[in-house]
């Protein structure tokens, strides 16, 4: 009985809406964030670090954005890596273009961002489904296309641009502890403003459009006001990702390397992380970091020598076979394997 | 749940008219869903419409609310003509409905689809929202007080925080009852609210809708199956039959109309004849 | 609701770490050289990769059978699959550049992957061998002094294009007039060699036309039949993966000679043209390296390396561009590691200090690649502090219906236009950086 | 004005092959209401084995492309037990996203058993440029059109003539209606998928055949998608139309408009012409309307 709720009352709405209302959760989250913010930079490898983190905590940023529309608002996207791009081309454009300080322009660029999803959103009011998935397709294709012109990386012979340097108030952020903890503490922020915009009216206005939209209309909620909201706002973290993923992660900028399999790739994260949580985006963006690191490492620790592309061909069978397994058994994703687990732990040491 | 006390009169109604429908047409193709339907709901009352399945009452209730708009003739909701209108613009003028086929967001809780019904009366922006501060936070608290009374008046509390989709059908009908009730609407449109259910259900339920009428006064737009239910319940009602109006009044005089008796009973005639 | 998960995260993070840690740290031996492999044995542009990883790898166990690693140290080859992705690239570099005893040498095999680790290999100390893709102001070896571009970049090759194209015409002044045609997959590689074009278009009065075309390029009709109303005089095309052989197979069946077609480095791998069929025949490329399989070093292969079964691949990409390529990079990183250790002291790895300084001067004369068995297979390099490049010499080649065959000798490549294009984009790039170019006497 | 109508016929021309892998959606959306993002998967799968049996066992075509038929029979099954029938009545959605996971799920697959090595794919379709008066045309093209053509003609025949067809038939109109009468659902589905198989077995030939087999054949979906769109989901001979729209607008815009806008366009003018149309008609060219009920 580690996890017992009872003796805990809720004396007011405020605590019993509170984001974790159990106090095990809440001691849970703080352990979480101080190993987050103290132990991992100290005991993890630069590899770690810099390949396995920063990547995470980005995808997670990206996941976050994307369950937003499709887990939350139900309007499915394929367009993340096109709006990805956005956000890290805006960036780069504003920081070299102009004087601009850093976090202006990582608002910028993601307000940018939004801009876009909203633009690319508007056929949402008369398409609905997977027409609407198509023609978020059209916004991928359309975008690294534009971005591709050469105004757009300052005409550099090779397209592939170099990321400038991030200053925040004053805080040159350079080592990898340093952009660690840029992207921890952006991930951070963000995802308590998407968990706030969820349990608010915004986000029940969001879900009532997810769950049945013609209703949701009829007890007075305006369809494409809600929508081109979810698009926005989606847009906005799925942008602050693409910076992030070019100015911290690789360094460099390539509209190219934003194509529709990031976005995939993203869509996979909520599938697998559990589609309509905050919390299920994360585990699925760490899953589907991991597992291709873990495919490529365990075969060969096991004394089972697979060759490079036969991991990558597994790994891509894998994927799909995932993806069909968690929609057809688990639909919420981990997120919800999780809170089975709390609810065990809730009653453990009895079976019932 | 005082927002509409000051209007509650007497179970008759008052002679204020708050909806008028007059010769209202409505076609999908060729077909002809309704033809020239006229007739006025007045603030207070409990007004039903009947008729057998395909008459369009269901249809009459979408042109209420905005869901589709009439081929011809005009709708007057609180003295004004009305053109083809937005579901969501219909709603924020203070009409409510529940469906027929339940529609309620299956993925949310109880609670959440009633707080839902709330959202006209919410101001917050959405930056207000993320940073939970400011009205965000404030009308939520109110919100969330003004649902627990709705659910301690349906009975709902032992459901709060279970997903709907998992609800029984007659708890369903009445958390659509309470998210309808939340939006504190003037005009309620119940269709077929007890489509489906067993005898205590449908007493609880018609119980619900007295109280709601008695003590809220809302005005009440009905459309149900069960002939008891609406003799008992209702101030007036109105038949319909193959889109047609063919009936009016007060439960007495409508149960003692020949054109109705024939539009119920017809197949029988038809068959002795 | 955000960090239970982080921790967990961070712990399997942790754990596979440290379990690919020890994995590792069990095989790694002093007295071996570490040498990891960026390849792309999947993704997109698969077919291109797998020859090249092939030879790659192949040429190393070459020098290990053989000769039993450079003066006794053997190497130790670790592939890594990036699929042509740049996160995968970055992920590979991390987790290969501290196994063993460490990486001294990494080849990105991708401009994406390229760009990302510069950075990243300046802090390290790393060289990166980068043949023809990459940065191309690389070259000027100024400004970064770890990377190479060893042995051409598209600058270079495309003003030896034009002078085979000069020639085959009978001389520079027969150019005025003519129409010479630039189709290319749209993307910066593609217009990379657009700056080079636009300059001998002024100079010799011929007309360029600048022909798009949009990756991934599967369906490139409209494209052709343009070009085909040009009626153009020759046709340069810069494709990649699936775009050439489709390029190919559609002006052939626009009827556009494809012997006045002259594809770039990477549009003259195989998977170029064999999937066009017969529509290729005639197809001419540029390359940096002898085609086909008729050298020295292949009898060593078959000898220790095919017939020990020890062969990367099952056979059949022996002999092909992109396998070609594999052997002659592996050639020149294990030569700058010969020459380090010749410098440094025989028979134990060298580091990356040692490593760096060897590339740094790299000298590979012609005499030398021919005692390696790559005579007229491996271009020969002449590195200094300045050039990163050495001369940038291509040559021509011609598909014909089986195998590429070698139409030209080295062609000379225009230095005097392309290394001030290098030292301007490079100074660029400094001043955005804040790198101060070092200083070369 | 003859560059024009050159350009015009080789859109055309195009338009047919989008429309022969636009054509196996269209198959499985009208029998079971899925949108299968997966069908260029399948596409990429027979094209595969098709080759990988050819270049690599010896098998002659004769054999391979029946054997491969064979396979996409299997595949229907497998697809029917494993996934379908797990998800029946679930939102149209979450069958979308199920065959994104079929998608990578049969691209692994199919690497795993032949790599990702191009291949060449040629029964000896021939290709030469033939020049009727002086318009120039291609001998692959008349081939590819005259095999759509007999395709679709297999198709209506197969769905009027046969009892298989009506039944299909009979559920696209009405599920429940089709079980009511006894009308075993699985058993349509492993049909329709099967049929879609065959389909993709033929574009796979001819999409090979232009292209070589290489894993980045699956990209020809995305270039079938907006075609689909276009036509309306439930509608053959709308997919053939839209495609003839497609694949001519797309060429008439590459030449007359890129050059203007500066690059190679046709990867997004396709979905902008569909997008555009779709806002103003939502069921596309030839589909059902869709009417809104609560």
């Amino acid at each position: 009985m580690i996890y017992r709720e009872s003796g805990q009352f809720k004396k007011s709405y405020a605590a019993d809406q509170a984001i974790l209302p159990l106090r095990q959760d809440q001691v849970f989250l703080i352990g979480a964030l101080l190993v987050a913010f103290l132990v991992i930079p100290m005991v993890a490898s630069n590899y770690v670090m810099n390949a396995l983190l920063l990547p995470f905590l980005i995808y997670a940023l990206a996941a976050i954005g994307l369950n937003l529309l499709v887990g939350y608002c139900g309007q499915i996207s394929l367009g993340t890596g096109g709006f990805m791009a956005v956000g890290a081309f805006a960036a780069w454009n504003l920081a070299t273009r102009t004087e601009l300080p850093m976090p202006v322009v990582f608002l910028l660029a993601g307000l940018i961002t939004a801009g876009t999803g909203v633009l690319f959103g508007l056929p949402a009011l008369r398409i609905k489904g997977f027409y609407l998935a198509v023609t978020t397709l059209a916004a991928q294709f359309f975008l690294i296309w534009l971005l591709q012109r050469p105004w757009f990386n300052n005409y550099s012979p090779t397209g592939v641009i170099s990321a400038p340097e991030v200053n925040m108030f004053g805080w040159v952020v350079d080592s990898v502890t340093d952009r660690y903890y840029l992207a921890l503490i952006i991930l951070v922020v963000m995802a308590l403003l998407a968990k706030n915009i969820v349990r608010s009216s915004t986000g029940r206005k969001w879900m009532a459009i997810r769950d049945m939209d013609v209703a949701a209309e009829i007890i007075g909620i305006r369809p494409m006001a809600t929508k081109l909201k979810a698009f926005a706002v989606s847009s906005f973290f799925v942008g602050i990702a693409g910076v992030l993923w070019g100015f911290l992660y690789l360094g460099q900028l390539e509209a190219e390397a934003f194509n529709i399999y990031v976005s995939f790739d993203v869509l996979f994260m909520i599938i697998i992380g559990g589609l309509g949580s905050i919390l299920g985006s994360i585990l699925g963006a760490a899953f589907v970091v991991l597992v291709p690191i873990f495919l490529n490492v365990v075969p060969s620790a096991i004394g089972l020598p697979l060759s490079t592309a036969m991991i990558s061909y597994v790994e891509i069978f894998i994927f799909g076979s995932l993806i069909i397994f968690f929609l057809i058994v688990e639909p919420h994703g981990m997120a919800r394997l999780w809170s089975i687990i709390k609810q065990k732990l809730r009653l453990w040491p009895f079976p019932y | 749940m005082a927002a509409n006390a000051a209007d509650v009169t007497s179970r008759a109604g008052s002679s204020e008219v708050l909806l008028k429908v007059e010769d209202v047409e409505l076609r999908f193709g060729g077909v002809r869903a309704l033809r020239g339907v006229s007739f006025e709901i007045r603030r207070g009352e409990i007004f039903s419409i009947i008729g057998p399945n395909g008459a369009g009452k269901s249809s009459m209730l979408n042109c209420i609310n905005g869901f589709y708009h009439p081929t011809s003739g005009t709708i007057t909701y609180k003295g004004q003509p009305r053109k083809a209108m937005r579901p969501y613009v219909t709603a924020s003028q203070g009409v409510a409905r529940t469906f027929q086929n339940i529609a309620l967001f299956k993925g949310m809780s109880t609670l959440d689809n009633i707080m839902t019904g709330r959202h006209l009366k919410t101001k917050a922006t959405l930056l207000e929202n993320a940073f939970w501060f400011g009205r965000a936070k404030r009308e939520e608290m109110e919100h969330r007080k003004f649902c627990e009374e709705i659910i301690d008046f349906l009975n709902l509390q032992h459901v709060r925080k279970t997903p709907v989709g998992t609800l029984p059908y007659g708890l369903q009908k009445r958390v659509e009852l309470g998210r309808a009730l939340a939006a504190e609407p003037e005009l309620l449109l119940l269709d077929e609210p007890m489509a489906g259910m067993n005898l205590e259900e449908k007493q609880d339920m018609a119980r619900f809708v007295l109280d709601v009428n008695d003590e809220f006064g809302m005005t009440i737009c009905l459309i149900e199956h069960d002939m008891g239910v609406v003799m008992d319940l209702s101030d007036r009602i109105v038949v319909l039959d193959h889109g047609e109006m063919i009936g009016q009044g007060t439960p007495a005089e409508v149960s003692n109309d020949p054109k109705v008796i024939e539009a119920y009973l017809g197949v029988q005639e038809e068959g002795e004849a | 609701m955000t960090t239970p998960f982080l921790k967990k995260a961070a712990m399997i993070g942790l754990g596979a770490a440290i379990g690919l840690g020890s994995v590792f740290a069990a095989q790694a031996q002093a007295s071996e050289q570490y040498l990891p492999s960026l390849v792309y044995r999947t993704g997109p542009f698969a077919p291109s990769g797998i020859g090249f990883a092939d030879g790659f790898a192949d040429y190393v166990t070459l020098i290990n059978e053989r000769d039993g690693g450079i003066n006794g140290v053997r190497i130790r080859l670790e592939e890594c699959e990036t699929a042509y992705a740049n996160d995968r690239g970055v992920e590979c570099y991390e987790r290969l550049k501290d196994r063993g005893n460490g990486a001294t040498v990494v080849a990105p095999l991708s401009t994406g992957i390229t760009y990302a680790v510069i950075p990243r290999s300046r802090r390290d100390g790393i060289v990166l061998s980068t043949m023809g893709y990459g940065r191309a102001d690389a070259a000027y070896g100024r400004v970064l002094d770890n990377v190479f571009m060893v042995p051409t970049t598209y600058w270079s090759s495309m003003t030896a294009t034009l002078s085979y194209i000069a020639e085959q015409e009978g001389g520079w002044d027969n150019l005025r007039g003519k129409d010479i045609v630039h189709a290319f997959h749209d993307s910066a590689y593609g217009r990379e060699p657009l700056a080079v074009l636009r300059h001998y278009a002024e100079e010799y009065g011929f007309t360029l036309h600048e022909m798009a075309i949009s990756p991934p390029g599967v369906e490139q009709r409209s494209v052709w039949q343009q070009i085909r109303r040009i009626n153009p005089d020759w046709v340069s095309l810069y494709g990649w993966g699936v775009m050439n052989p489709t390029a190919i197979r559609t002006a052939a069946s626009m009827g556009i000679p494809r012997e006045r077609m002259i594809g770039g480095i990477y549009a003259a791998q195989d998977d170029a043209v064999l999937p066009a069929g017969s529509a290729a025949v005639g197809y001419k490329a540029v390359t940096f390296h002898g085609p086909g399989a008729d050298y020295p070093i292949y009898e060593d292969l078959q000898r220790y390396v095919y017939d020990a079964g020890l062969a990367a691949g099952d056979g059949d990409l022996t002999g092909t561009i992109a396998y070609n390529r594999g052997l002659i990079n592996a050639g020149y990183i294990i030569e700058a590691w010969r020459q380090a250790q010749a410098e440094f002291g025989e028979g134990r790895p060298s580091t990356r200090e040692e490593t760096l300084w060897a590339w740094q001067q790299l000298q590979i004369p012609e005499s030398r690649t021919e005692e390696l068995g790559m005579g007229g297979l491996m271009p020969p390099v002449n590195i200094t502090c300045e050039n990163h490049e050495g001369d940038g010499r291509v040559l021509v080649q011609q598909w014909d219906g089986e195998n590429w065959v070698q139409l030209t000798d080295w062609i000379d490549t225009n230095r005097e236009l392309v290394e001030p294009m290098y030292r301007e984009s490079a100074m660029r790039y400094a001043q955005e950086e804040g790198i101060t170019p070092r200083e070369c006497d | 004005m003859m560059f024009f109508f050159e350009v015009l016929i080789g859109g055309l021309m195009s338009g047919i092959m989008y429309a022969l892998v636009a054509l196996g959606f269209v198959l499985i959306f009208k029998a079971s209401g899925v949108f299968n993002f997966a069908q260029a998967a399948m596409v990429l799968f027979a094209a595969m084995f098709i080759a990988g049996m050819h270049g690599d066992w010896g098998v002659p075509y004769w054999m391979a492309i029946p054997i491969t038929i064979l396979l996409m029979l299997g595949l229907a099954w497998i697809i029917e037990r494993v996934v379908l029938r797990q998800l029946v009545n679930q939102e149209p959605i979450i069958m979308f996203m199920a065959t994104i996971g079929i998608f990578f799920a049969i691209i692994g697959f199919a690497e795993i058993i032949w790599g990702s090595r191009s291949r060449t794919l040629d029964i000896g379709i021939p290709d030469q440029p033939l020049f009727i008066g002086d318009m120039l045309f291609q001998q692959y093209d008349i081939v590819t059109a005259i095999a759509v053509a007999v395709l679709v003609v297999l198709l209506l025949i197969f769905s009027q003539r046969t009892r298989m067809g009506r039944v299909l038939r009979a559920v696209a109109d009405d599920h429940q209606a089709a079980q009511s009468v006894g009308i075993k659902l699985n058993t349509v589905w492993v049909v329709v998928w099967f049929v879609a198989g065959i389909v993709a077995v033929v574009a796979g030939i001819v999409w090979g055949g232009a292209l070589g087999v290489q894993p980045v054949m699956v990209d020809v979906a995305f270039k079938a998608l907006p075609v689909l769109l276009l036509g309306g989901l439930t509608s053959i001979p709308g997919a053939i139309i839209a495609g003839l729209i497609i694949g001519s607008g797309e060429a008439l815009a590459e030449v007359y408009l890129g050059p203007i806008i500066g690059g190679g366009i046709d990867n997004w003018f396709a979905y902008i012409i569909a997008m555009a149309f779709m806002v103003w008609r939502p069921e596309g060219l030839f589909g059902e309307k869709i009417i809104e009920r609560i």
